[in-house]
């Protein structure tokens, strides 16, 4: 029973110790079962996490037995235990997907190596996301960002763009990454701390210091780097691209989510009450910036001819949302960020992981090599409809919760423009999936090409997903929950 | 650069030398600057210097690849061990309080046994980096300096 | 004025350093070169972060038994964990440059981009056939 | 603070011009072994700057990585892949701007900075104090730096060292194999593009 304490540690120590062991195992197909448990056992441990959070209130747990501000915390409430969710669940129902995928797009003998990355990157994704400690974000942001370049680059077998791409995702990545250090000292300087509640703490008494409001700037340019927010978004589309189709998916739906969610911290339980700063800079740079980015995205999206790369861009615009709902500063605002962090995870890893079984097959997701698709792979392509359905914000889907809550938002401002903006740029997402649509029912099957449906291993993954985005689109009531108190605790801890 | 003899004779002398002085970098971090990455990196760049001067074949003769596979994982393995180990003995994750008798000695104990697992690792990896690069080169010839 | 420049001198030379860093890396077009203004800017913040830790009069953090003023320890810790992060970023950095050497032939940036648009191109106007067909 | 202060402000602007002009050496060169050599002469000189700031671990692990590894890797890069850069060195306007804007903004974050080298800086007087009597009674280590390392922030370097893993198992999985294995892979794959 002592074991059920320590599990805020155990759920990202447990896959940093699975990773040295990982790489040990040569078989490819038990390191690929190793992995599997290992993702398992962490989304359950979240799973487990989460529960208590919600019934007993956040946990927080002391590492080296030093307490708070002296040590490393590790604090779990409903805002990062939800995000601890969607990061290892993904991570669970993609690893079935996975391994198929990776036998045809990675070399064979590199395949223990790459699970080992695989999960270095989820250790790394975990540790952001559960840490209390502004500069262990750093340490554990590192560890997901060098692996997240390795499983970039994997897709070099396929395509050697994707050596390229990881480059330059690696330089971005790295100027994000400093450029977040940076900020963590100046807060530093100003505060002499770096434990999240402690800086929250001491901030509020200091306000309006110079040191503090570019500190803030730095942490925020740097982790919108990271995150991909439009203008900063340019190494996002070639990395989603040009890696394996089941990083890709993992990647899409775990790993701007957790720099979205640090976006909130940040902004909201350290910097909510003390920077005067707050404000104007979310209000004057984020909001153009997120309304920028959705209707760049999205049409930059319509006129890819890969597909992977129009969902990449959707992404861009997605993100765009996200940051829309942080810049309406009130609780709907961020509970619609929170739902769009759960709910675009469940329809990006969809959407990706049926883009991967058509490449599966077709070894293609050009646009025109998808030609009658849906004859040839109809589980295929209706688990895309329905996913594109849902990332359109059609009712019944998570979309739809997603966009409800951010229109309330905006309605509770009585922003009416920005309703219209929002509604339009849902309007180029209808002409983007239905692009895929057209040529994928109406088109006649390219002559002569025998496709058939894409293996179990890969399909139950993706409609797992596409079920959950209806299941969640249908009955809200507990991702809502989790969401309004997620929100409330963003906000509650700095007032 | 094989033919160098003074070279190979001075890098013969200096190699066991630089790997003391990485020992004792390694075990003196308590009192004075250094510990185990500092360690790991100057044990690397002794096999750096052998595999410089006697060709990177005798470096890989004298460190096998199938030591780096263990070691790289197992320095990782050592430091997070003696988090769980500490958890086991009651404390929580890293706690090195409970690892000995006394609070004290359990510290002592700890940071020895964590700069130890990270010397391994850095030592490692920085092998391996190193014959990575080089095993994909020709022998470096004198003449492209 | 005097007392103002005495008091923060030091910050501002490495922010300059800083600066060069980094337009080393968004402004050459060589992917080592790259790297190496990533080291530059890295190695800059990493003086700024110790420059904030110095104590005037003070004395490296090593307990030697009398009461002293040391400097501030606890970005010393930072900035090691900092390097060790940075010599990571590197050694995977360069690696990677060696693998777009090996399938490129070139590690110039605007070549690299000239030959993916390249084929860019030649994709789209394959698609552009299977249309009309 | 006049009489030592004054011989201390000279060195640390000695050095600090030393680095300021390693670094345009680096803008400048063209030749990319130059530029291996200048960044771990930059290192070097950091390290230096490091042990006037009485940052002597930090110093040391400068030296070692900076000038020692990264160098040695840099060359080891160079070798497979070239000596010089193509094109003529040339100021780029976008980026100068993107760099002063920054500069700009940190320069303005400095003014409200407690001095350098003062005590009654926050970082001083939180936490610290904590550290440093802590370090003398319970873990009894003389080397403070070692006790926050290993001890207080223990995890950070946990995390530390599964980066320096991450990257092992990185520059493995990039150049691990032989180069003919990778040949003979892409010749079986038929190329480079996407094939449909």
């Amino acid at each position: 029973m002592i074991a059920v304490d320590h599990l805020p540690v155990l759920q990202v120590v447990g896959p940093l110790i699975a990773a040295p062991i990982c790489s040990l195992l040569r078989a490819r197909n038990l390191a690929w079962f190793f992995t599997l448990l290992v993702s398992i056992g962490a989304f359950l441990c979240s799973i487990y996490l989460l529960n208590t959070v919600l019934e007993t209130g956040p946990i927080s747990y002391a590492i080296g037995g030093w307490a708070a501000p002296l040590g490393i915390e590790y604090r779990v409430d409903a805002s990062n235990g939800f995000v601890l969710l969607i990061i290892s669940g993904i991570s669970s129902v993609v690893l079935p997907f996975a391994k198929r995928s990776f036998e045809l797009e990675v070399p064979e003998n590199q395949h223990s190596l790459l699970y080992t990355a695989y999960i270095l990157c989820l250790t790394g994704l975990l540790g952001i996301t559960a840490t209390a400690d502004a500069f262990n974000v750093f340490v554990f942001l590192e560890v997901s960002s060098l692996s997240t370049y390795v499983l970039v680059a994997a897709g070099a077998k396929q395509d050697r763009r994707a050596l390229t791409a990881a480059y330059n995702y690696l330089i971005l990545g790295t100027i994000g990454a400093t450029f977040f250090v940076i900020g963590v000292g100046l807060l530093y300087m100003a505060t002499g701390t770096l434990n999240m509640a402690d800086l929250a703490a001491r901030v509020g008494p200091i306000g309006g210091s110079r040191t503090l409001d570019v500190g803030f700037a730095f942490i925020v340019i740097g982790l919108a780097l990271k995150l991909a927010l439009f203008p900063l978004h340019n190494w996002l589309p070639n990395a989603y691209t040009y890696a394996p189709s089941a990083v890709t998916a993992f990647l899409a739906a775990t790993a701007t989510k957790a720099a979205v969610y640090l976006l909130l911290r940040f902004c909201f339980t350290i910097f909510g009450s003390g920077s005067g700063f707050l404000a104007p800079m979310v209000g004057l740079v984020c909001m153009p910036l997120a309304l920028a980015g959705m209707f760049a995205g999205s049409l930059a999206a319509i006129y890819q001819y890969n597909l992977k790369r129009m969902l990449a861009y959707s992404s861009v615009a997605q993100i765009g949302y996200m940051v829309l709902g942080i810049s309406f500063l009130s609780i709907t605002g961020l509970m619609a960020t929170t739902l769009h962090l759960f709910n675009h995870a469940l329809m990006k890893g969809a959407l990706f992981m049926a883009l991967g079984c058509v490449f599966f097959r077709v070894r293609s997701v050009n646009i025109n090599d998808l030609s009658g698709i849906a004859r040839q792979m109809p589980w295929t392509m209706a688990a895309f409809v329905i996913s594109g359905l849902s990332l359109i914000g059609v009712p019944l889907t998570v979309g739809f919760i997603s966009k409800w809550y951010l229109i309330s938002a905006a309605l509770e401002q009585e922003a009416w423009v920005l309703i219209a903006l929002i509604l339009a740029s849902s309007l180029l997402a209808v002409i983007y999936i239905w692009r895929v649509i057209e040529v994928a029912y109406l088109k006649d099957p390219i002559p002569g090409r025998t496709v058939t449906e894409a293996p179990l291993s890969m399909l139950l993954p993706t409609w797992a997903l596409v079920i959950a985005n209806i299941y969640f689109g249908v009955d809200a009531s507990l991702t809502t929950r989790v969401a309004r108190m997620a929100a409330e605790g963003l906000v509650g801890v700095a007032q | 650069m094989r033919h160098h003899l003074i070279l190979r004779v001075v890098s013969k002398l200096l190699i066991p030398f630089i790997l003391l002085y990485a020992l004792y970098v390694q075990f003196h971090g308590d009192f004075g600057p250094g510990g185990g990455f500092q360690a790991g990196v100057i044990f690397a760049a002794a096999f750096v210097l052998y595999a410089l001067i006697f060709g990177v074949q005798a470096a890989r003769r004298a460190f096998p690849d199938s030591w780096l596979a263990i070691l790289i994982p197992l320095g990782v393995l050592i430091f997070a061990g003696t988090g769980i180990a500490s958890l086991l003995l009651g404390g929580t994750f890293l706690d090195y309080d409970v690892l000995a008798s006394t609070p004290t000695g359990g510290q002592h104990l700890g940071i020895l046994v964590v700069e130890f697992g990270v010397g391994v690792t850095v030592t490692a990896v920085m092998i391996a980096i190193f014959f990575a690069y080089a095993g994909r080169t020709h022998e470096i010839q004198d003449d492209d300096w | 004025m005097l007392e103002l420049f005495l008091d923060k001198y030091n910050y501002w030379i490495v922010v300059v350093l800083m600066m060069i860093g980094l337009y080393i890396v968004i402004a050459r077009g060589n992917l080592v070169k790259k790297i190496v203004g990533l080291n530059v800017f890295q190695t800059s913040v990493f003086m700024f972060y110790i420059s904030l830790g110095k104590a005037e009069g003070g004395t490296a953090p090593i307990l030697t038994g009398k009461p002293e003023l040391f400097s501030n320890p606890l970005p010393h810790v930072l900035i090691l964990t900092a390097i060790v992060v940075g010599i990571a970023t590197t050694a995977l950095g360069l690696a990677l440059v060696v693998r777009i050497r090996e399938s490129y032939d070139t590690i110039e940036e605007d070549e690299l981009e000239g030959m993916d648009n390249a084929v860019v191109t030649t994709e789209r106007a394959r698609l552009g056939t299977g249309d009309a067909a | 603070m006049m009489e030592s202060g004054i011989i201390n402000i000279l060195v640390d602007i000695s050095l600090m011009t030393l680095l300021g002009i390693t670094a345009i050496g680096i803008v400048r060169s063209r030749n990319l072994f130059a530029t291996a050599m200048l960044s771990g002469i930059y290192s070097l000189i950091s390290a230096a700057v490091f042990v006037t700031l009485d940052a002597v671990d930090v110093a040391f692990t400068e030296a070692a990585v900076g000038a020692g590894i990264s160098t040695v890797l840099m060359l080891g890069a160079m070798t497979l892949t070239r000596r010089s850069e193509k094109h003529a060195i040339k100021l780029h306007i976008g980026p100068l701007f993107v760099t002063i804007g920054i500069g700009a903004a940190l320069i303005y974050g400095t003014v409200d900075m407690p001095p350098f080298g003062s005590t009654d800086a926050p970082g001083f007087q939180h936490i610290v104090p904590e550290y440093i009597a802590g370090s003398r009674d319970d873990i009894q280590v003389p080397n403070i730096v070692t006790s926050i390392l290993a001890s207080y922030r223990g995890f950070d370097t946990l995390g530390e060292t599964a980066v320096i893993f991450a990257a092992g198992i990185g520059v493995l999985f990039l150049l691990g194999r032989r180069r003919e294995d990778e040949e003979a892979d892409e010749s079986s794959n038929s190329g480079k593009g996407e094939d449909a």
